[in-house]
Protein backbone atom coordinates (compact mmCIF):
# COMPACT_ATOMS: atom_id res chain seq x y z
CA UNK A 1 0.00 0.00 0.00
CA UNK A 2 3.06 1.96 0.53
CA UNK A 3 2.70 2.87 -3.46
CA UNK A 4 -0.41 3.65 -3.41
CA UNK A 5 -0.10 5.62 -0.62
CA UNK A 6 2.74 7.80 -2.56
CA UNK A 7 0.68 7.81 -5.67
CA UNK A 8 -1.93 9.46 -3.87
CA UNK A 9 -0.01 12.09 -1.95
CA UNK A 10 1.50 13.37 -5.51
CA UNK A 11 -1.94 13.93 -6.74
CA UNK A 12 -2.95 15.71 -3.50
CA UNK A 13 0.16 17.71 -4.26
CA UNK A 14 -0.81 17.94 -8.03
CA UNK A 15 -4.22 19.19 -7.22
CA UNK A 16 -2.72 21.77 -4.08
CA UNK A 17 -0.54 23.28 -7.40
CA UNK A 18 2.38 21.95 -5.71
CA UNK A 19 3.43 20.10 -8.86
CA UNK A 20 3.15 21.34 -12.40
CA UNK A 21 0.08 19.78 -14.16
CA UNK A 22 0.89 17.02 -16.30
CA UNK A 23 -1.32 14.30 -18.07
CA UNK A 24 -3.71 13.16 -15.86
CA UNK A 25 -4.26 9.67 -16.63
CA UNK A 26 -0.85 8.01 -16.05
CA UNK A 27 -1.10 9.39 -12.19
CA UNK A 28 -4.47 8.42 -11.60
CA UNK A 29 -3.74 5.03 -13.36
CA UNK A 30 -1.00 4.32 -11.64
CA UNK A 31 -2.64 5.24 -8.19
CA UNK A 32 -5.42 2.82 -9.47
CA UNK A 33 -2.75 0.01 -10.11
CA UNK A 34 -1.62 0.61 -6.69
CA UNK A 35 -4.84 0.18 -5.34
CA UNK A 36 -5.39 -2.85 -7.43
CA UNK A 37 -2.48 -4.73 -5.45
CA UNK A 38 -2.33 -7.63 -3.15
CA UNK A 39 -4.67 -7.91 -0.16
CA UNK A 40 -7.77 -7.01 0.14
CA UNK A 41 -8.97 -3.85 -1.38
CA UNK A 42 -8.70 -1.13 1.32
CA UNK A 43 -12.28 0.65 0.61
CA UNK A 44 -11.33 3.99 2.80
CA UNK A 45 -8.08 4.42 0.05
CA UNK A 46 -10.63 4.31 -2.98
CA UNK A 47 -12.75 6.91 -1.13
CA UNK A 48 -9.84 8.91 -0.74
CA UNK A 49 -8.25 8.37 -4.33
CA UNK A 50 -12.12 9.05 -5.68
CA UNK A 51 -12.51 12.24 -3.93
CA UNK A 52 -8.79 13.31 -5.46
CA UNK A 53 -9.40 12.32 -8.80
CA UNK A 54 -12.85 13.56 -8.72
CA UNK A 55 -11.93 17.03 -8.18
CA UNK A 56 -8.58 16.63 -10.61
CA UNK A 57 -11.49 15.74 -13.27
CA UNK A 58 -13.32 18.44 -12.84
CA UNK A 59 -10.56 21.07 -13.08
CA UNK A 60 -9.21 19.53 -15.92
CA UNK A 61 -12.85 19.18 -17.32
CA UNK A 62 -13.31 23.52 -16.92
CA UNK A 63 -9.89 23.73 -18.08
CA UNK A 64 -10.49 22.41 -21.52
CA UNK A 65 -14.12 24.33 -22.08
CA UNK A 66 -13.53 26.67 -24.57
CA UNK A 67 -12.33 30.33 -23.56
CA UNK A 68 -14.76 32.87 -22.59
CA UNK A 69 -15.66 35.69 -25.07
CA UNK A 70 -13.04 38.03 -24.18
CA UNK A 71 -9.98 35.62 -23.72
CA UNK A 72 -7.46 34.61 -26.34
CA UNK A 73 -6.17 30.99 -26.87
CA UNK A 74 -2.46 30.54 -27.18
CA UNK A 75 -1.40 31.04 -30.46
CA UNK A 76 -0.11 27.70 -31.84
CA UNK A 77 3.28 27.24 -30.78
CA UNK A 78 3.92 29.63 -28.24
CA UNK A 79 4.92 28.47 -25.26
CA UNK A 80 4.35 31.18 -22.94
CA UNK A 81 1.71 31.18 -20.32
CA UNK A 82 2.08 29.45 -17.13
CA UNK A 83 2.52 25.71 -17.91
CA UNK A 84 -1.31 24.36 -17.28
CA UNK A 85 -2.78 27.82 -17.47
CA UNK A 86 -6.60 27.44 -19.25
CA UNK A 87 -4.51 29.50 -22.29
CA UNK A 88 -2.17 26.83 -22.72
CA UNK A 89 -4.49 23.59 -22.31
CA UNK A 90 -6.80 24.92 -24.74
CA UNK A 91 -3.73 25.50 -26.93
CA UNK A 92 -3.38 21.81 -26.76
CA UNK A 93 -6.54 20.56 -26.62
CA UNK A 94 -7.05 22.18 -30.75
CA UNK A 95 -3.33 20.48 -31.19
CA UNK A 96 -4.48 17.57 -30.22
CA UNK A 97 -7.69 17.46 -32.23
CA UNK A 98 -5.86 18.24 -35.53
CA UNK A 99 -3.55 15.43 -34.88
CA UNK A 100 -7.15 13.07 -34.44
CA UNK A 101 -8.45 14.40 -37.68
CA UNK A 102 -4.45 13.33 -39.20
CA UNK A 103 -5.12 9.92 -37.55
CA UNK A 104 -8.32 9.71 -39.19
CA UNK A 105 -7.29 10.03 -42.45
CA UNK A 106 -4.29 7.89 -41.98
CA UNK A 107 -6.90 5.08 -41.02
CA UNK A 108 -8.79 5.98 -44.76
CA UNK A 109 -5.70 5.21 -45.80
CA UNK A 110 -5.16 2.08 -44.11
CA UNK A 111 -8.67 0.85 -45.25
CA UNK A 112 -7.30 1.67 -48.96
CA UNK A 113 -3.87 0.09 -48.56
CA UNK A 114 -5.85 -2.97 -46.61
CA UNK A 115 -7.56 -4.34 -49.65
CA UNK A 116 -4.69 -4.64 -51.40
CA UNK A 117 -2.03 -7.90 -50.99
CA UNK A 118 1.69 -7.94 -51.54
CA UNK A 119 2.87 -11.30 -53.23
CA UNK A 120 3.21 -14.07 -50.66
CA UNK A 121 6.88 -14.81 -51.25
CA UNK A 122 8.20 -16.06 -54.55
CA UNK A 123 10.69 -18.18 -54.75
CA UNK A 124 13.22 -15.72 -52.99
CA UNK A 125 15.92 -18.54 -51.71
CA UNK A 126 18.23 -16.39 -53.69
CA UNK A 127 18.73 -13.91 -50.99
CA UNK A 128 20.33 -14.98 -48.23
CA UNK A 129 18.63 -15.91 -44.96
CA UNK A 130 19.61 -12.84 -42.38
CA UNK A 131 20.68 -15.12 -40.31
CA UNK A 132 24.62 -14.60 -40.87
CA UNK A 133 26.36 -14.51 -37.61
CA UNK A 134 23.93 -16.00 -35.43
CA UNK A 135 24.06 -19.16 -33.39
CA UNK A 136 21.84 -21.55 -31.87
CA UNK A 137 22.66 -19.97 -28.62
CA UNK A 138 21.41 -16.62 -29.85
CA UNK A 139 18.18 -18.66 -30.66
CA UNK A 140 17.64 -20.02 -27.24
CA UNK A 141 18.17 -16.66 -25.53
CA UNK A 142 15.56 -15.29 -27.83
CA UNK A 143 13.01 -17.84 -27.08
CA UNK A 144 13.97 -17.53 -22.79
CA UNK A 145 13.39 -13.81 -23.47
CA UNK A 146 10.41 -14.11 -24.84
CA UNK A 147 9.32 -16.86 -22.58
CA UNK A 148 9.94 -15.00 -19.47
CA UNK A 149 8.43 -11.43 -20.72
CA UNK A 150 5.22 -13.64 -21.64
CA UNK A 151 4.51 -14.76 -17.93
CA UNK A 152 4.49 -11.17 -16.30
CA UNK A 153 1.90 -10.53 -19.18
CA UNK A 154 -0.43 -13.22 -18.83
CA UNK A 155 -1.80 -12.05 -15.31
CA UNK A 156 -2.77 -8.60 -17.31
CA UNK A 157 -5.00 -10.13 -19.79
CA UNK A 158 -8.33 -9.54 -19.12
CA UNK A 159 -10.05 -12.27 -16.99
CA UNK A 160 -12.40 -14.49 -18.13
CA UNK A 161 -15.38 -12.85 -15.81
CA UNK A 162 -18.32 -11.59 -17.09
CA UNK A 163 -17.38 -7.93 -16.43
CA UNK A 164 -16.74 -4.95 -18.14
CA UNK A 165 -16.40 -1.27 -17.39
CA UNK A 166 -19.09 -0.41 -19.81
CA UNK A 167 -21.34 -2.71 -18.20
CA UNK A 168 -20.75 -1.71 -14.76
CA UNK A 169 -21.58 1.98 -16.21
CA UNK A 170 -24.85 0.80 -17.15
CA UNK A 171 -25.54 -0.71 -14.04
CA UNK A 172 -24.50 2.19 -11.63
CA UNK A 173 -26.85 4.56 -14.01
CA UNK A 174 -29.46 2.54 -13.33
CA UNK A 175 -29.00 1.85 -9.89
CA UNK A 176 -29.04 5.94 -9.57
CA UNK A 177 -31.30 6.47 -11.67
CA UNK A 178 -34.41 4.29 -9.32
CA UNK A 179 -32.77 4.89 -6.07
CA UNK A 180 -31.54 9.09 -6.66
CA UNK A 181 -28.70 9.61 -4.70
CA UNK A 182 -26.32 6.76 -3.38
CA UNK A 183 -23.52 6.69 -1.18
CA UNK A 184 -20.35 5.89 -2.61
CA UNK A 185 -19.54 2.62 -0.67
CA UNK A 186 -23.20 1.38 -1.07
CA UNK A 187 -22.38 0.96 -4.65
CA UNK A 188 -20.15 -1.36 -3.67
CA UNK A 189 -21.82 -3.65 -1.85
CA UNK A 190 -22.18 -7.43 -2.43
CA UNK A 191 -19.09 -6.98 -4.52
CA UNK A 192 -16.79 -10.18 -3.92
CA UNK A 193 -13.94 -9.63 -6.20
CA UNK A 194 -11.32 -7.47 -6.18
CA UNK A 195 -12.13 -7.09 -9.47
CA UNK A 196 -15.61 -6.36 -9.64
CA UNK A 197 -14.81 -3.44 -7.09
CA UNK A 198 -11.99 -2.14 -9.22
CA UNK A 199 -14.42 -2.28 -12.58
CA UNK A 200 -17.30 -0.67 -10.52
CA UNK A 201 -14.44 2.02 -9.36
CA UNK A 202 -13.35 2.61 -12.98
CA UNK A 203 -16.91 2.60 -14.26
CA UNK A 204 -17.86 5.62 -12.15
CA UNK A 205 -14.24 7.33 -12.82
CA UNK A 206 -15.58 7.46 -16.29
CA UNK A 207 -18.98 8.34 -15.56
CA UNK A 208 -17.79 11.68 -13.65
CA UNK A 209 -15.34 12.32 -16.93
CA UNK A 210 -18.20 11.80 -19.10
CA UNK A 211 -20.17 14.24 -17.27
CA UNK A 212 -22.97 11.72 -16.11
CA UNK A 213 -23.07 11.75 -12.56
CA UNK A 214 -22.05 13.99 -9.95
CA UNK A 215 -20.59 13.30 -7.04
CA UNK A 216 -20.96 15.40 -3.49
CA UNK A 217 -18.86 15.37 -0.78
CA UNK A 218 -18.75 17.58 2.07
CA UNK A 219 -15.44 17.62 3.49
CA UNK A 220 -12.56 15.46 2.73
CA UNK A 221 -13.10 12.23 3.70
CA UNK A 222 -16.09 12.42 4.81
CA UNK A 223 -19.15 9.94 3.41
CA UNK A 224 -19.23 10.71 -0.87
CA UNK A 225 -22.57 10.64 -2.19
CA UNK A 226 -22.96 10.31 -6.23
CA UNK A 227 -26.22 11.25 -8.16
CA UNK A 228 -27.37 11.27 -11.66
CA UNK A 229 -26.17 14.95 -13.50
CA UNK A 230 -29.48 16.65 -14.87
CA UNK A 231 -28.64 18.06 -17.80
CA UNK A 232 -29.00 21.58 -17.68
CA UNK A 233 -31.78 23.01 -19.89
CA UNK B 1 -16.75 -13.28 -66.55
CA UNK B 2 -13.94 -16.02 -67.64
CA UNK B 3 -11.83 -13.18 -67.67
CA UNK B 4 -12.79 -12.44 -64.31
CA UNK B 5 -12.03 -15.24 -62.80
CA UNK B 6 -9.10 -15.34 -64.29
CA UNK B 7 -8.11 -12.23 -62.79
CA UNK B 8 -9.26 -13.54 -59.36
CA UNK B 9 -7.29 -16.62 -60.10
CA UNK B 10 -4.21 -14.72 -60.29
CA UNK B 11 -4.73 -12.27 -57.58
CA UNK B 12 -5.06 -15.13 -55.24
CA UNK B 13 -2.36 -17.24 -56.85
CA UNK B 14 -0.23 -14.15 -56.20
CA UNK B 15 -0.69 -13.40 -52.79
CA UNK B 16 -0.38 -16.93 -51.71
CA UNK B 17 2.45 -18.12 -49.39
CA UNK B 18 2.28 -21.45 -50.65
CA UNK B 19 1.03 -23.56 -53.59
CA UNK B 20 -2.60 -23.74 -53.60
CA UNK B 21 -4.71 -26.74 -54.06
CA UNK B 22 -7.63 -26.81 -56.68
CA UNK B 23 -9.64 -27.32 -54.30
CA UNK B 24 -8.95 -24.78 -52.46
CA UNK B 25 -9.37 -22.56 -55.71
CA UNK B 26 -12.62 -23.77 -56.33
CA UNK B 27 -14.27 -22.57 -52.40
CA UNK B 28 -12.42 -19.33 -52.60
CA UNK B 29 -13.51 -18.09 -55.81
CA UNK B 30 -17.29 -20.23 -55.58
CA UNK B 31 -16.80 -21.15 -59.08
CA UNK B 32 -17.61 -24.84 -61.21
CA UNK B 33 -14.32 -26.68 -60.95
CA UNK B 34 -14.41 -26.70 -65.05
CA UNK B 35 -14.44 -23.07 -64.59
CA UNK B 36 -11.66 -23.04 -62.27
CA UNK B 37 -9.50 -25.04 -64.82
CA UNK B 38 -10.29 -23.27 -67.89
CA UNK B 39 -9.17 -19.95 -66.08
CA UNK B 40 -6.33 -21.66 -64.43
CA UNK B 41 -5.23 -22.72 -68.15
CA UNK B 42 -5.59 -19.43 -69.77
CA UNK B 43 -3.87 -17.99 -67.23
CA UNK B 44 -1.17 -20.11 -67.74
CA UNK B 45 -1.08 -19.85 -71.33
CA UNK B 46 -1.60 -15.59 -71.23
CA UNK B 47 1.63 -15.46 -68.90
CA UNK B 48 3.68 -17.81 -71.26
CA UNK B 49 3.87 -15.13 -73.62
CA UNK B 50 7.42 -13.28 -74.14
CA UNK B 51 6.23 -10.33 -72.93
CA UNK B 52 5.54 -11.52 -68.87
CA UNK B 53 8.17 -12.32 -66.84
CA UNK B 54 6.06 -14.80 -64.05
CA UNK B 55 4.55 -17.69 -65.20
CA UNK B 56 1.67 -20.58 -63.66
CA UNK B 57 3.46 -24.05 -62.44
CA UNK B 58 1.63 -27.14 -60.86
CA UNK B 59 3.73 -28.35 -58.13
CA UNK B 60 3.19 -30.87 -55.41
CA UNK B 61 0.43 -29.22 -53.37
CA UNK B 62 -1.16 -27.19 -56.20
CA UNK B 63 -0.86 -24.44 -57.93
CA UNK B 64 1.49 -21.50 -57.81
CA UNK B 65 3.45 -18.41 -59.56
CA UNK B 66 7.05 -18.39 -60.44
CA UNK B 67 9.48 -15.77 -62.16
CA UNK B 68 10.69 -17.32 -65.04
CA UNK B 69 13.64 -18.78 -65.11
CA UNK B 70 15.36 -17.02 -67.60
CA UNK B 71 15.47 -14.20 -65.02
CA UNK B 72 17.30 -15.63 -62.29
CA UNK B 73 20.48 -14.42 -62.40
CA UNK B 74 18.63 -10.46 -62.30
CA UNK B 75 16.24 -11.77 -60.18
CA UNK B 76 19.05 -12.62 -57.48
CA UNK B 77 20.74 -9.82 -57.66
CA UNK B 78 18.27 -7.94 -56.74
CA UNK B 79 17.64 -9.89 -53.80
CA UNK B 80 21.20 -10.87 -52.65
CA UNK B 81 22.29 -7.44 -52.27
CA UNK B 82 22.71 -7.17 -48.43
CA UNK B 83 19.98 -8.45 -47.10
CA UNK B 84 20.21 -7.31 -43.58
CA UNK B 85 20.60 -9.68 -40.61
CA UNK B 86 17.53 -10.76 -38.55
CA UNK B 87 16.13 -7.87 -36.09
CA UNK B 88 15.64 -9.08 -32.26
CA UNK B 89 12.09 -9.01 -32.62
CA UNK B 90 12.41 -11.59 -35.94
CA UNK B 91 15.15 -13.65 -34.15
CA UNK B 92 12.28 -14.20 -31.45
CA UNK B 93 9.21 -14.68 -33.68
CA UNK B 94 11.73 -17.73 -35.18
CA UNK B 95 12.54 -18.74 -31.64
CA UNK B 96 8.71 -19.12 -30.98
CA UNK B 97 8.00 -21.01 -33.76
CA UNK B 98 10.82 -23.72 -33.60
CA UNK B 99 9.91 -24.23 -30.00
CA UNK B 100 5.94 -23.96 -30.25
CA UNK B 101 4.92 -25.34 -34.47
CA UNK B 102 3.22 -26.22 -35.31
CA UNK B 103 1.95 -22.93 -34.74
CA UNK B 104 -0.38 -19.82 -35.70
CA UNK B 105 0.30 -16.44 -35.83
CA UNK B 106 -2.20 -15.58 -33.53
CA UNK B 107 -0.91 -18.35 -30.92
CA UNK B 108 2.72 -16.95 -31.68
CA UNK B 109 1.17 -12.74 -31.23
CA UNK B 110 0.00 -14.58 -28.05
CA UNK B 111 3.36 -15.26 -26.73
CA UNK B 112 5.06 -12.47 -28.09
CA UNK B 113 2.54 -9.47 -27.13
CA UNK B 114 2.55 -7.80 -30.12
CA UNK B 115 1.26 -7.98 -33.72
CA UNK B 116 3.72 -10.49 -36.08
CA UNK B 117 2.53 -10.52 -39.49
CA UNK B 118 4.86 -8.49 -40.74
CA UNK B 119 8.14 -10.42 -39.36
CA UNK B 120 6.46 -13.80 -40.29
CA UNK B 121 5.95 -12.53 -43.82
CA UNK B 122 9.70 -11.72 -43.68
CA UNK B 123 10.58 -15.40 -42.17
CA UNK B 124 8.40 -16.37 -44.94
CA UNK B 125 10.06 -14.65 -47.46
CA UNK B 126 13.60 -15.54 -46.08
CA UNK B 127 12.34 -19.48 -45.95
CA UNK B 128 13.57 -19.73 -42.20
CA UNK B 129 9.49 -20.53 -41.88
CA UNK B 130 6.80 -22.17 -43.80
CA UNK B 131 2.82 -23.16 -44.04
CA UNK B 132 3.03 -26.43 -42.34
CA UNK B 133 -0.71 -27.00 -42.67
CA UNK B 134 -3.83 -24.96 -41.38
CA UNK B 135 -5.68 -25.38 -37.87
CA UNK B 136 -9.07 -26.83 -38.07
CA UNK B 137 -10.15 -23.41 -36.11
CA UNK B 138 -12.42 -20.84 -37.23
CA UNK B 139 -11.22 -19.24 -40.85
CA UNK B 140 -8.29 -22.43 -40.15
CA UNK B 141 -5.47 -20.17 -40.50
CA UNK B 142 -2.10 -21.09 -41.47
CA UNK B 143 -0.19 -23.28 -39.36
CA UNK B 144 3.97 -22.00 -39.22
CA UNK B 145 7.57 -24.31 -38.48
CA UNK B 146 10.38 -24.25 -39.31
CA UNK B 147 12.04 -24.96 -42.79
CA UNK B 148 14.94 -27.80 -43.79
CA UNK B 149 17.30 -24.37 -44.62
CA UNK B 150 16.66 -23.15 -40.66
CA UNK B 151 17.97 -26.15 -39.60
CA UNK B 152 20.62 -26.42 -42.04
CA UNK B 153 21.99 -22.74 -40.33
CA UNK B 154 21.66 -24.21 -36.50
CA UNK B 155 23.51 -27.29 -37.63
CA UNK B 156 20.76 -29.25 -36.67
CA UNK B 157 19.64 -32.61 -37.62
CA UNK B 158 16.33 -32.15 -36.82
CA UNK B 159 13.73 -30.35 -34.53
CA UNK B 160 14.67 -33.02 -31.95
CA UNK B 161 18.20 -31.45 -31.55
CA UNK B 162 16.84 -28.19 -30.10
CA UNK B 163 17.71 -27.38 -26.56
CA UNK B 164 15.16 -28.92 -24.37
CA UNK B 165 12.45 -26.41 -23.12
CA UNK B 166 12.75 -27.83 -19.44
CA UNK B 167 16.04 -26.13 -19.73
CA UNK B 168 14.40 -22.82 -20.59
CA UNK B 169 13.70 -21.63 -16.84
CA UNK B 170 10.20 -22.75 -15.90
CA UNK B 171 8.97 -24.86 -19.12
CA UNK B 172 7.25 -24.42 -22.26
CA UNK C 1 13.77 -6.29 -75.92
CA UNK C 2 11.22 -3.43 -75.00
CA UNK C 3 8.26 -6.55 -73.91
CA UNK C 4 11.58 -8.00 -72.69
CA UNK C 5 12.60 -5.30 -70.31
CA UNK C 6 8.30 -4.91 -69.49
CA UNK C 7 8.77 -8.87 -68.16
CA UNK C 8 11.95 -8.71 -66.59
CA UNK C 9 10.52 -5.84 -64.17
CA UNK C 10 7.45 -7.99 -63.81
CA UNK C 11 9.55 -10.77 -62.58
CA UNK C 12 11.92 -8.10 -60.07
CA UNK C 13 8.75 -6.98 -58.48
CA UNK C 14 7.47 -10.10 -58.33
CA UNK C 15 10.03 -11.61 -56.45
CA UNK C 16 11.13 -8.48 -54.35
CA UNK C 17 9.41 -8.68 -50.44
CA UNK C 18 9.45 -4.52 -50.48
CA UNK C 19 8.78 -1.44 -52.88
CA UNK C 20 11.69 -1.62 -55.36
CA UNK C 21 13.21 1.63 -56.40
CA UNK C 22 13.07 3.09 -59.90
CA UNK C 23 17.80 3.14 -59.22
CA UNK C 24 17.67 -0.30 -58.42
CA UNK C 25 15.87 -1.08 -61.34
CA UNK C 26 18.04 0.30 -63.56
CA UNK C 27 21.04 -0.46 -62.08
CA UNK C 28 19.46 -4.50 -62.03
CA UNK C 29 17.91 -4.23 -65.75
CA UNK C 30 21.25 -2.62 -66.90
CA UNK C 31 19.16 -0.41 -68.64
CA UNK C 32 18.74 3.12 -69.43
CA UNK C 33 15.86 4.92 -67.08
CA UNK C 34 14.35 6.31 -69.82
CA UNK C 35 13.51 2.75 -70.79
CA UNK C 36 13.05 1.73 -67.51
CA UNK C 37 10.42 3.67 -66.98
CA UNK C 38 8.67 3.49 -70.23
CA UNK C 39 8.56 -0.47 -69.29
CA UNK C 40 6.78 0.17 -65.68
CA UNK C 41 4.28 2.72 -67.53
CA UNK C 42 3.97 -0.43 -70.24
CA UNK C 43 3.61 -2.56 -67.26
CA UNK C 44 0.92 -0.77 -65.13
CA UNK C 45 -1.51 -0.11 -68.38
CA UNK C 46 -1.30 -4.07 -68.88
CA UNK C 47 -2.13 -5.04 -65.82
CA UNK C 48 -4.75 -2.14 -65.37
CA UNK C 49 -6.37 -4.25 -67.76
CA UNK C 50 -9.89 -6.34 -66.89
CA UNK C 51 -8.14 -9.84 -67.36
CA UNK C 52 -5.40 -9.14 -64.60
CA UNK C 53 -5.82 -9.61 -60.62
CA UNK C 54 -2.88 -7.62 -59.81
CA UNK C 55 -1.46 -3.89 -60.64
CA UNK C 56 1.61 -1.83 -60.52
CA UNK C 57 1.70 0.96 -57.71
CA UNK C 58 4.34 3.32 -56.93
CA UNK C 59 4.66 3.30 -52.70
CA UNK C 60 7.39 4.06 -50.22
CA UNK C 61 9.46 5.20 -52.94
CA UNK C 62 9.64 2.49 -55.17
CA UNK C 63 7.04 0.47 -56.76
CA UNK C 64 5.85 -2.82 -55.81
CA UNK C 65 2.75 -5.34 -57.05
CA UNK C 66 -0.33 -5.60 -55.21
CA UNK C 67 -3.09 -7.58 -56.21
CA UNK C 68 -6.49 -5.20 -56.89
CA UNK C 69 -8.73 -4.06 -54.46
CA UNK C 70 -12.41 -5.56 -55.62
CA UNK C 71 -10.45 -8.63 -55.47
CA UNK C 72 -9.75 -8.39 -51.69
CA UNK C 73 -12.67 -10.12 -50.04
CA UNK C 74 -11.86 -13.70 -51.55
CA UNK C 75 -7.73 -12.85 -50.72
CA UNK C 76 -8.66 -12.40 -47.50
CA UNK C 77 -10.68 -15.71 -47.50
CA UNK C 78 -7.58 -17.77 -48.95
CA UNK C 79 -5.32 -16.68 -46.43
CA UNK C 80 -7.86 -16.80 -43.69
CA UNK C 81 -6.49 -13.52 -42.52
CA UNK C 82 -6.90 -9.97 -42.83
CA UNK C 83 -4.29 -7.08 -43.10
CA UNK C 84 -4.68 -6.33 -39.36
CA UNK C 85 -5.64 -2.44 -38.72
CA UNK C 86 -3.97 -0.39 -36.42
CA UNK C 87 -5.68 0.12 -33.25
CA UNK C 88 -7.04 4.30 -32.72
CA UNK C 89 -4.30 4.65 -30.17
CA UNK C 90 -1.80 3.58 -32.23
CA UNK C 91 -3.02 5.66 -35.32
CA UNK C 92 -3.03 8.67 -32.86
CA UNK C 93 0.67 8.65 -32.57
CA UNK C 94 2.00 7.76 -35.63
CA UNK C 95 -0.22 10.63 -36.87
CA UNK C 96 2.09 12.72 -34.13
CA UNK C 97 5.28 11.27 -35.08
CA UNK C 98 4.63 11.57 -38.83
CA UNK C 99 3.66 15.29 -38.50
CA UNK C 100 6.49 16.16 -35.87
CA UNK C 101 9.44 13.97 -36.75
CA UNK C 102 12.27 13.96 -35.66
CA UNK C 103 10.25 14.22 -32.32
CA UNK C 104 10.91 12.28 -28.65
CA UNK C 105 8.63 10.17 -26.76
CA UNK C 106 7.60 13.13 -24.33
CA UNK C 107 7.08 15.74 -27.29
CA UNK C 108 4.25 12.96 -28.24
CA UNK C 109 2.83 12.57 -25.18
CA UNK C 110 2.61 16.13 -24.19
CA UNK C 111 0.30 16.23 -27.58
CA UNK C 112 -1.73 13.11 -26.94
CA UNK C 113 -1.68 13.53 -23.12
CA UNK C 114 -0.91 10.11 -21.98
CA UNK C 115 1.62 7.72 -21.44
CA UNK C 116 2.84 6.20 -25.07
CA UNK C 117 6.01 4.23 -24.31
CA UNK C 118 4.07 0.90 -24.86
CA UNK C 119 2.45 2.18 -27.95
CA UNK C 120 6.15 3.62 -29.29
CA UNK C 121 7.46 0.07 -28.57
CA UNK C 122 4.67 -1.53 -30.48
CA UNK C 123 5.31 0.94 -33.94
CA UNK C 124 8.60 0.17 -33.29
CA UNK C 125 9.14 -3.73 -33.83
CA UNK C 126 6.04 -3.15 -36.59
CA UNK C 127 9.01 -1.19 -38.07
CA UNK C 128 6.09 1.74 -38.55
CA UNK C 129 8.73 4.00 -36.90
CA UNK C 130 12.38 3.81 -36.18
CA UNK C 131 15.37 5.82 -34.02
CA UNK C 132 16.05 8.10 -35.90
CA UNK C 133 18.66 10.05 -33.32
CA UNK C 134 18.82 11.57 -30.23
CA UNK C 135 17.88 15.00 -29.05
CA UNK C 136 20.42 17.31 -27.77
CA UNK C 137 18.88 17.61 -24.39
CA UNK C 138 19.09 16.35 -20.63
CA UNK C 139 19.10 12.56 -20.90
CA UNK C 140 20.10 12.54 -24.32
CA UNK C 141 16.24 11.10 -25.67
CA UNK C 142 15.37 8.97 -28.71
CA UNK C 143 14.20 11.14 -31.30
CA UNK C 144 11.46 8.97 -33.52
CA UNK C 145 10.80 9.08 -37.25
CA UNK C 146 8.24 7.00 -39.70
CA UNK C 147 10.11 4.33 -41.79
CA UNK C 148 9.65 3.34 -45.87
CA UNK C 149 7.15 0.67 -43.95
CA UNK C 150 5.00 3.34 -42.89
CA UNK C 151 4.56 4.22 -46.02
CA UNK C 152 3.75 1.29 -47.81
CA UNK C 153 1.11 0.79 -44.70
CA UNK C 154 -1.10 3.95 -46.04
CA UNK C 155 -0.10 3.31 -49.48
CA UNK C 156 1.78 6.67 -49.75
CA UNK C 157 4.77 7.19 -52.26
CA UNK C 158 6.35 9.73 -50.00
CA UNK C 159 5.69 11.94 -46.63
CA UNK C 160 4.69 14.39 -49.29
CA UNK C 161 1.63 12.76 -49.88
CA UNK C 162 0.66 13.89 -45.98
CA UNK C 163 -2.09 16.62 -46.14
CA UNK C 164 -0.44 19.85 -45.40
CA UNK C 165 1.20 20.36 -42.13
CA UNK C 166 -0.29 23.82 -41.90
CA UNK C 167 -3.58 22.74 -40.72
CA UNK C 168 -2.12 21.22 -38.04
CA UNK C 169 -1.41 24.00 -35.49
CA UNK C 170 1.80 24.37 -33.82
CA UNK C 171 4.04 24.20 -37.06
CA UNK C 172 5.21 20.97 -38.00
Amino acid sequence: MEAFDEALAALERRLAGEEPEEPLDPALASAVAALGGDGPLDLERAVALLSVGVRLLERRARLLLPPEPGTRAAPPGEEEGAPGSAEELAGRLSEYRSFREAAELLRRYEELQAGRFPGGGGDAAAAGTGLEGLTLEDLVRAFQRVWEQSRPAAPQEIPREAITVEACMDAVLARLQSEGEVEFTALFEGQTTRRQVVVTFLALLELVRLGRVRVRQERAFAAIFVSLRRNEP
Amino acid sequence: MRSGLRALIEALLFAAPEPVPLGRLVEVCGAAEGEVRAALAALAEHLAGEEHGIELAEVAGGYRLFTKRRFAPQVEALLAEGRPRLSPAALETLAVIAYRQPVTRLEVEEVRGVQCDHIIRQLLERQLIRVVGRKEAPGRPFLYGTTPLFLEHFGLRDLSELPPPERLGGGA
